[in-house]
């Protein structure tokens, strides 16, 4: 600390460059790297999947990005795109209605747990992570009591023994299988998500005011916050991003899939976490949890075409994320104020 | 020592003398907070050198320094105090730390020695209080813990950091008491504080230090006028400004039958416009409750308000608000700071509208804004991006009051602004009050300091127990009638 | 005493109805003496096969009279363990094991049969530590060659060849075995092997075929030997709409759900291996019951065998779920297995 | 607030009370109902089943406990129960070594996966929620390799193609199926660990560290706590603690199974949570965690007893959770201070 402060400022805005940079540099560098080793990796048929797979995640990251950002977590998440998963195929499957009608069910639906959670967390004074947790279970469960515990699929017989009515609409299908250009809906629709989150969280008054409830609730209501109508909002958000996220499931599977959603939880808390690290930040944002997905989405799809098996890559996946995490928190002066269970 | 590019210590040199106080001044962000924590071992790392009994030591850490008999209470009470342990085991917790109590112990085996710290300050708490989770303790007796913890320790050297800012004059007093018994017993004592007259009756020596610098060294008796010269440079001090009074006639609000704390009477109140009304009062008097009360974070018990004539009952800091009533709150890590926050950011949270089109946000705009709080309240800062955190004690105090000061309020309420801020600062805050009373708003000042008041207020209110005791003009009483009527034990 | 008359019921209440063949026999002890207890420890109940199952062994089980408290482990080993002696405690006659494994269940099961309880074991192999109890299971290794003769038909021997399967759970450790067998004998390349077992297996699996896939373009075929990972391989391969057509998929397990994907237009799961779980479900209880009534001694060893289920068929036969396939094909009830002429047979 | 106080104070007397009792309230009644309704749950041998199933679930909670008092969360927990278990398979089964050999390898196992915890948290200063989530995928696909993601179990053929030279010890499979008089070893084991954390929590100075640490880390540090030996510390106590759930774990499964441990995390994470909130004590506490695992153990033994499936038990299981929340939490005037993610 004694050494002469130009000097020291110019390290400093190195390390701050490593750690804004350094995310990319290492999501880059294994881009290339996958690229150069596996020809089929560069194609892009396979990039364009890759980023269609990384879509659910991304989506569902976004949506935990508004929670955290208010200080929050949303551990139902996952079950909720499970939830909107199931909405849809009832819907369709033993309403026999329309693909308009099953994307308005699921969006309702995702938007009811989010009131659900709003309700506990901000007028029941419940803490976020057992709220959620209770959420989580109810909705696991719940959802699958009108079906028995099977997957809905057209044709299946009903509890009156009479065939199920209908079936996935096409349209509806065409969620996740239809493309503009060569550039499949999901990829669009997370893009899309994704500028449209990070212009609410960084440009727009509303954005600032879901910051400043998670860095000092108090100290925001006392500044004329209405604290719990954007917390609760949040919560709303997070369980709409989880419907999306379900849809693009659901029209992917083509069935209502009782499993669906069930590893989505852990994947959008862990890319949701990293953008908030990844980009140097320190808070959690929308840029940041998209690198997050493709970190993910690249790693996961350049070790199977390598030839490795899946528990390779959660090893891959933990020590990419671990040196990257060390890469900014060590060498970085920054500490991350938002994400700490305490 | 440096923060980053900010070098905040540049070569102090100093000595603290067996059984004297020595006092520490300095303007806000001169650096008293950085070299006490650099004493107590909370920052390690610097250039320099320290020496106890003539002997050179190295401090690690905050244990070290314990063990080498350096006692500190720092200025933050945020960084001392340790929510969801009991008061009790507050009072002894630097002794269970160093393993000065018996390793195992229940809340109740702690008692007898937390009952014993407690003595130090006569803070006669129960064993009912003792026992309560720390969180419950308002932010006064939490600083009277954490002076009565240091108190206790036996140490050769004492170190406070603006012990009094959150204190009335009766904790006062009984703290100097203890000051002077430990001066006696020959504790080497650092003294730091903004209020001149507690530095005059206290201190042995004195200390100016300037951007990191040390300017100035007395005995005493003291040359007040130079340490303020070189505390704050020629430019900003004159003569302390006479106080021009101004006398509003039109009645903004109108209190009827409010009752501030639960078993207090039902007071009525009009405030002004066009003056400055100062509510002094003792700790739990109900300064506070009357202001949150207007500003619509608490509900009177009972009682009716009008602003303007027309009914006034927020429900919220929102609703006051957008009627134009502001409230500076009294504490400000927990009710005004956003920890990692810019001072712009800070600045504008509760304006947003005046720096954003469509709600979009306009970045430069709202840096501009955050400049001028800086430039108007005389921030020291690096500028409008620096982190708030990382300003001292009483610079972000000054960025916390100013940032109301960007919207005109009908209703200015500030509650305890000049905690920790320097008496430059003070000038700074009293005179742009003032200057919005002039402009036509109705200023409210709540403080327990008297002197602060008197500088300030046109008119001033004494609440005792939630009652109003004396509601007079500045000009027609003097201090002492203040301060008696202050410690008046009501009838009941 | 047994179903009296000679009536048809159809239960409504759950999804694959189930029609009772009513007994023409005595029931012998201890079915006639009233309700007989009796519990499940299964290592799941997640999904729809082991919804299906259990909806079978329900049926069955209410057709006999008996009452079933189903222990569901939901896949945790351990839970299942202590579930295990959980049913043992509350005073069962006989208790169905489904699944899990056998060093986990041995001393349950050794101590059930040592209180004089009657377990039947299905799919775990637990025949060396446990040897008392009575062995059922579905024919793997039948239903894993029978598609694959279909498949050696279909592509013929030599050509490059995927595979998605995992290891580590019984039963398709036991198709695997087979799939080994024809490989070599085949003179397959197998150019991957991938998946993952998860509680989505078949969304979690789909991006790995997918990759796979994309790595190797000149497979022809994919056997994936669960209808989960069939499941992911037809979604992978929506995503390689080039490869479309020319890749054909072979896999285990029906249900509904699953003929509808096979029967959807220009499907490239062309062929599986099925059972009925509801009337193997059902064919477990009545083992156990034979068992109880002493007809099925300690150490029986009972099959069910699979059948071969082709698109093709399928199509031809107007086949759209579970219901068309039991009607187009009866042998899937194997309601002559474990039966006797006292036991009201269920069909579905 | 216009009431007299003496009403006042004794209405909170009341609401305290409530609090305080309301958890351990809902538990009774409901093994009373339990009880009561089904025969076969008053059993002596379904009571000492269900405590055995509760004792895993409580030891990886008192583990999280300890994480939580210092205001941190281990994700890893569940994964490090995993590595003990197939630590257990392997070395009994792949080199033949002896019952005390296995249980020091999985103790030290545990205590190393703390250290790195430990490490990643306290000296990189990652986030604890992010290093946790990075360890946990490390150990999670790292622990599979050495066995090609197959379960250990006796007699199974090694990579050489020659079959595994040991199997389990006897005297091994003894911690969970031995029993002293009737009462479980596991279940003697959940109460000693518990007591000894309560003890160590509650009456120890070291203890008062790990509480003051969670509250305000910066005031113990002025005050001279070693924060970071005692947060390291907190993170070995908790891998040391999800080494023992495991050794129970793998000893009831006889084999190394390798989902083991995959649920706990959830479970860990909601008996500590509801622990927490369970006593009205408002901060992670051995005997709440206690509780709450007693509860989870007491609701799914009984609803699976009543003949309830899967869903209908995940449905109960969030509902008991929320509506004890809402009865704590909406009821009372305490503040959680300790448990919220932000
Ligand atoms: N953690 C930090 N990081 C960066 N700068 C800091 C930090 N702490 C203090 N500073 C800077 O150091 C300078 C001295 O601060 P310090 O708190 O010592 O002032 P002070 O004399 O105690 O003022 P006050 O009277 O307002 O308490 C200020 O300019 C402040 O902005
Ligand atoms: N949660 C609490 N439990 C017990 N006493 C409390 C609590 N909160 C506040 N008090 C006490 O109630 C009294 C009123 O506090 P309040 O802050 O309103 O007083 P005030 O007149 O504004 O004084 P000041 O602002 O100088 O602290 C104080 O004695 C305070 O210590
Ligand atoms: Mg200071
Ligand atoms: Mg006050």
């Amino acid at each position: 600390m004694s050494s002469p402060s130009t000097e020291l400022t110019a390290r400093m805005k190195i390390q701050d460059g490593v750690v804004k940079y350094g995310f990319i540099v290492v999501t880059i560098v294994l881009f290339l790297y996958f690229s150069a080793t596996e020809p089929s990796f560069r194609t892009s048929g396979a990039i364009f999947s890759m980023l269609k797979y990384a879509s659910v995640t991304a989506i569902l990251g976004l949506g935990m990005t508004f929670v955290m950002a208010v200080g929050g977590m949303d551990l139902s998440i996952g079950s909720t795109a499970g939830l909107a998963v199931q909405m849809a195929a009832m819907t369709m499957v033993f309403y026999n209605l329309t693909a308009a009608t099953a994307v308005v069910a699921v969006i309702a639906a995702g938007v009811l747990v989010g009131l659900l959670n709003a309700f506990l967390v901000v007028v029941c004074r419940i803490p976020d992570l057992l709220a959620t947790l209770g959420v989580m279970f109810v909705i696991q469960g719940a959802k699958l009591i009108p079906v028995d515990g099977q997957s809905v699929s057209a044709g299946m017989t009903l509890r009156d023994g009479t065939p199920a009515p209908g079936k996935f609409d096409p349209a509806f299908l065409q969620i996740d299988r239809g493309s503009i250009g060569p550039v499949p809906f999901p990829v669009i629709l997370m893009l899309v998500l994704t500028v449209a989150s990070w212009f609410i969280l960084d440009r727009t008054r509303w954005g600032r005011m879901f910051y400043a409830i998670g860095a000092n609730a108090e100290a925001s209501r006392l500044a004329g916050v209405r604290v719990d109508l954007f917390r609760g909002l949040a919560y709303v958000l997070c369980g709409l991003f989880a419907a999306v996220g379900g849809l693009i499931l659901v029209s992917r599977i083509g069935q209502g899939d009782v499993n669906a959603g069930a590893s989505s939880l852990l994947e959008a808390v862990a890319v949701a976490l990293v953008g908030t690290s990844a980009l140097g930040i320190g808070k959690p944002n929308a840029w940041g949890t998209l690198l997050g997905a493709l970190l993910v989405g690249i790693v996961l799809t350049g070790l199977t075409m390598k030839g490795f098996q899946y528990y390779h890559q959660d090893t891959a996946k933990g020590l990419v994320l671990i040196l990257a995490l060390i890469f900014s928190f060590t060498i970085s002066r920054n500490k991350a104020r938002f994400i700490s269970a305490g | 020592m440096s923060f980053g590019a900010n070098q905040v210590l540049r070569g102090v040199t100093m000595s603290l003398l067996p059984g004297s106080v020595t006092a520490l001044l300095g303007a806000n962000g001169a650096g008293k907070s950085t070299l006490i924590k650099i004493l107590s071992g909370a920052y390690g790392g610097n250039g320099g050198q320290i020496r106890v009994d003539g002997e050179p030591i190295t401090i690690v850490g905050p244990r070290d320094a314990a063990r080498r008999g350096i006692a500190t209470v720092h200025q933050r009470i945020n960084e001392s105090i340790v929510p969801g342990l009991s008061v009790a085991e507050n009072l002894t917790f630097e002794e269970i730390v160093q393993g000065d109590l018996p390793a195992v112990s229940s809340v109740r085996g702690l008692l007898p020695r937390a009952r014993e710290v407690a003595a130090a300050l006569d803070l006669g708490w129960s064993d009912a209080r003792l026992r309560q989770d720390v969180f419950e303790l308002g932010i006064a007796d939490a600083q009277l813990l954490l002076l009565a913890r240091a108190l206790v320790q036996h140490p050769k050297v004492l170190v406070l950091d603006e012990p009094t800012s959150t204190l009335s004059q009766v904790e006062v007093a009984r703290l100097f008491e203890v000051i002077g018994r430990l001066r006696s017993e020959g504790v080497a004592i650092l003294y730091v504080s903004h209020h001149l007259d507690e530095i005059r009756s206290l201190a042995d020596r004195l200390v100016v230090l300037r951007d990191g610098r040390i300017l100035e060294q007395q005995d005493a008796p003291f040359d007040m006028r130079s340490a303020i010269r070189s505390m704050l440079g020629e430019s900003i001090l004159g003569d302390a400004a006479e106080l021009v009074e101004q006398r509003g006639e039109d009645v903004a609000v109108e209190l009827r039958g409010v009752t501030l704390l639960p078993r207090s009477a039902p007071i009525d109140l009009d405030l002004r416009y066009g003056e400055v009304t100062g509510v002094v009062g003792l700790i739990g008097a109900g300064k506070s409750e009357l202001a949150r009360g207007l500003f619509g974070v608490e509900q009177f018990p009972t009682g009716t308000a009008t602003l303007d004539g027309r009914a006034f009952r927020p429900s919220s800091a929102r609703d006051a608000i957008r009627r134009g009533v502001f409230l500076v709150p009294e504490d400000r890590a927990a009710e005004s700071m956003l920890p990692g926050w810019s001072i712009a950011r800070t600045a504008s949270l509760p304006f947003m509208r005046q720096v954003s089109r469509h709600g979009v946000m306009d970045s430069a705009r709202e840096r501009r804004m955050g400049a001028t709080a800086i430039e108007r309240f005389g921030v020291v800062a690096t500028g409008p991006d620096q982190s708030l955190d990382t300003l001292s004690g009483g610079n972000q105090q000054k960025v916390v009051v100013a940032r109301w000061f960007q919207e005109k309020p009908k209703v200015m309420l500030l509650d305890e602004p000049f905690r920790g801020v320097d008496i430059g600062a003070r000038h700074v805050i009293a005179t742009q009050a003032r200057q919005i009373a002039a402009d036509g708003s109705c200023v409210v000042v709540l403080s327990s300091d008297v002197d602060e008041i008197r500088e300030v207020a046109d008119r001033i209110l004494v609440l005792v127990d939630g009652e109003v005791r004396l509601d007079d003009y500045t000009t027609q009483i003097d201090g002492e009638d203040i301060v008696a009527s202050m410690s008046e034990v009501p009838q009941r | 005493a047994c179903s009296q008359g000679g009536t048809t019921t159809t239960d409504n209440k759950n999804s694959a109805g189930g029609t009772v063949q009513s007994a023409t026999g005595q029931a012998p002890a201890p079915f006639a003496e009233g309700e007989v207890k009796i519990a499940i420890v299964q290592q799941s109940g997640q999904g729809d096969y082991f919804q299906q199952y259990l909806n079978g062994t329900k049926k069955q089980a209410e057709a006999l009279k008996m009452k079933v408290t189903v222990y569901d482990a939901q896949n945790d080993n351990a839970q299942q363990a202590t579930q295990l002696d959980q049913a043992i405690a509350s005073g069962v006659k006989g208790i169905i094991v489904r699944h899990g494994f056998p060093d986990t269940l041995c001393p349950g099961v050794n101590k059930a049969l040592d209180q004089g309880i009657k377990v039947v074991i299905y799919d775990v192999e637990i025949q060396k530590c446990a040897p008392r109890a009575v062995q059922t299971q579905q024919s793997d290794a039948k239903m894993a060659s029978l598609v694959l003769d279909q498949m050696v038909k279909d592509v013929g021997t030599g050509k490059p060849v995927g595979y998605v399967n995992i290891s580590g759970i019984a039963p398709l450790d036991r198709r695997d075995t087979v799939w080994k067998e024809y490989v070599a004998k085949n003179d397959w390349t197998q150019k991957f092997k991938t998946g993952k077992y998860t509680n989505s297996t078949a969304t979690d699996t789909a991006p790995m075929v997918d990759n796979a896939l994309k790595s190797n373009g000149d497979v022809v075929a994919v056997y994936a030997p669960y209808d989960e990972l069939s499941k992911a391989t037809l979604s992978a391969l929506n995503d390689n709409p080039g490869m479309k057509g020319k890749v054909k998929v072979y896999g285990a397990d029906i249900s509904t759900a699953d003929i509808e994907l096979m029967t959807a237009e220009g499907s490239p799961w062309v062929a599986t291996g099925a059972t009925d779980p509801n009337a193997i479900g059902a064919a477990v209880v009545r083992t156990l019951a034979l068992n109880l009534a002493g007809e099925v001694k300690e150490s029986a060893k009972v099959e069910f065998p699979p059948i071969l289920v082709t698109a093709q068929m399928l199509r031809d036969k107007g086949v759209k779920n579970m219901e068309d396939l039991r009607a187009a094909q009866p042998q899937l009830n194997i309601s002559s297995v474990s039966s006797a002429a006292w036991i009201p047979t269920v069909t579905f």
